[in-house]
């Protein structure tokens, strides 16, 4: 098929979609008027009956909790495929310290104080997303990013160092695990899968809300390795090429 | 005037939507195709944000308000945030497929990709 | 406020449509990362300061990073097959 | 409406130039607009924070700060060396 007639059939299908769509949207409850139900019941239970200011990490980790499981589950099994993809070609690579050459002064001086940071605030993020917005996706990330940062500024072997190690598989799998053993822990207390049992503790204190805080706290473990494990792998053949050749 | 701002947000995300297809529609290259993908999962972002927002309705998090406020919906707000760690997901996914295909075939033009062919 | 949320979406509508005209690869990824920003601000502005948040995180440094690492990947491949050629 | 939404209001409209910036040129263009967008949201959120009266939503410009800085190193590292 050529580039004209794909083109053509998408003007086609665009058009009709524009139109349905267009009928759709005028159908729709009025901008700004949404009258849906449950939003009203959860914001007006979860603070008393989960003590989690923050209406959105309660659900997540909690009303919706196994949801949020198998979306773990989901970003643990695509950093397995592409890791399984992706695989380190077998190279004997022989770093030689000629062939590394780090960035000017100037940006390893901005760089680090800015690593330190980054790892600090992404560890608040994931601690805190039960009182304010939050939690652990956004701190893995955050966390995941500072070795980047050390890429950046530094030399391949530091950055090396810091992804490849055998820890940061096993703390990938932990975080994976955690989430799950935290949700089999309730059938100790005698309740359901994920039942939030836990002392719910003081609202607006950081050890309250109960499972909600932990879990979050391992996905942000699960995340954060999950990425560092991602941008060591895309980057395996560069950082294997670059010890090698000069 | 009043009718326009009623629908003008979820008629965005359509068109963000329609980008996304055009660009994924006349892409020539893989990793533009992904990016183009991208664009089109915001597409479902901006529909249920506005589907979910309320006229002075404040945001979800009672930690500085009392817990009797009017607030937006917070449900498309969990929904929208499965959604965006997802699409990382798949993105990252997809392009270890792209660097596959451009270590296997040399190309990532789609049109010159011989082994997309059945 | 409605007129700077509508002004808001119509410029994300924009870059948008500038995000997928855009046939630069590298100049591509950086276009989405506005684009991210700016949907990163209209979810503040429409009261959703947890998917802001995550959009922030992801879709404005997360994801633009994958597909620099894959693009710079790929560039490193092309140059080293070059160099073989060369070599021979 | 108070004075911080006028003034997020005023502070929304530099997105424009840098959306000129960053959606057309040479990669080195775009990456000077996208610095700039970085400190014009974060001061667009800091606004935003303040005339919603929800100071406890100031994470995010802190986040916006700081992810940006980090995000711009690496991103002038990858179009130097890299690419």
């Amino acid at each position: 098929m050529s580039q004209k007639v794909r083109l053509r059939i998408f003007w086609i299908c665009a058009a009709g979609f524009a139109c349905i769509y267009f009928l759709v949207a005028k159908n729709l409850p009025p901008w700004g008027h949404y009258r849906g139900p449950y939003g009203d019941v959860i914001s007006s239970l979860s603070v008393y009956e989960r003590h989690a200011t923050d209406v959105v990490n309660a659900i997540d980790y909690d009303y919706r909790g196994f949801d949020t499981l198998a979306e773990e589950f989901i970003l643990f099994t695509s950093v397995l495929g592409v890791m399984m993809l992706l695989r380190p070609p077998e190279r004997k690579a022989t770093p030689s310290a000629t062939a590394e050459e780090s960035m000017s002064p100037a940006v390893q001086l901005a760089a680090l104080p800015c690593f330190a940071i980054l790892i600090l605030f992404g560890l608040y993020m994931s601690t805190h997303g039960q009182l304010t917005p939050g939690g652990g996706f956004q701190g893995g990330v955050i966390i995941a990013s500072a070795p980047m940062l050390v890429y950046v500024a530094e030399h391949f072997r530091a950055f090396k160092r810091i992804t490849s190690h055998p820890l940061v598989e096993g703390l990938e799998a932990a975080g994976a695990a955690g989430y799950a053993v935290i949700g089999v822990t309730a059938f100790a207390a005698g309740v359901p899968f994920l039942t939030n049992w836990v002392p719910l503790g003081v609202t607006g204190k950081v050890f309250s809300s109960g499972t909600i805080a932990a879990i979050s706290a391992c996905v942000g473990l699960e995340v954060a390795t999950a990425f560092l494990l991602l941008s060591y792998t895309y980057l395996a053949e560069i950082i294997a090429d670059a010890g090698k050749t000069k | 005037m009043n009718s326009v701002i009623h629908t003008f947000p979820y008629l965005v995300a359509g068109w963000v939507f329609l980008c996304g297809l055009y660009g994924i529609v006349t892409s020539r290259h893989l990793v533009h195709m992904v990016v183009s993908m991208a664009v089109l999962q915001t597409s479902t972002y901006i529909l249920l944000l506005n589907i979910g927002f309320r006229q002075s309705g404040a945001a979800p998090v009672f930690a500085d308000l009392p817990p009797s406020t009017r607030i937006v919906d917070p449900i498309v707000q969990a929904l929208m945030l499965t959604d965006i760690v997802v699409e990382a997901t798949v993105v990252a996914l997809v392009l270890a497929f792209v660097v596959k295909a451009h270590e296997n075939a040399g190309t990532l033009s789609p049109d010159d990709l011989r082994m997309m062919r059945g | 406020m409605t007129i700077f949320r509508m002004l808001l979406l119509s410029l994300i509508g924009l870059a948008a449509l500038g995000v997928v005209r855009t046939r630069d690869l590298v100049s591509q990824v950086l276009a989405l990362t506005f684009y991210g920003m700016l949907l990163a601000v209209m979810f503040f502005a429409f009261q959703a300061p947890d998917v802001a948040l995550s959009q922030i995180v992801i879709g404005a440094v997360a994801l633009p990073l994958m597909i620099m690492l894959v693009l710079a990947r790929m560039r490193h491949r092309e140059r080293t097959l070059a160099e073989q050629k060369d070599g021979r | 409406m108070n004075v911080w939404l006028l003034a997020s209001c005023a502070v929304g409209l530099c997105l424009v130039p840098c959306a000129a910036m960053c959606l057309q040129g040479s990669p080195e263009r775009r990456l000077v607009g996208l610095e700039m967008t970085g400190t014009i949201v974060t001061l667009l959120l800091v606004l935003l924070t303040m005339g919603f009266h929800r100071p406890i939503l100031m994470d995010l410009p802190l986040t916006v700060a700081i992810m940006s800085l980090a995000a711009g190193l690496v991103f002038a590292r990858f179009l130097e060396k890299q690419l």
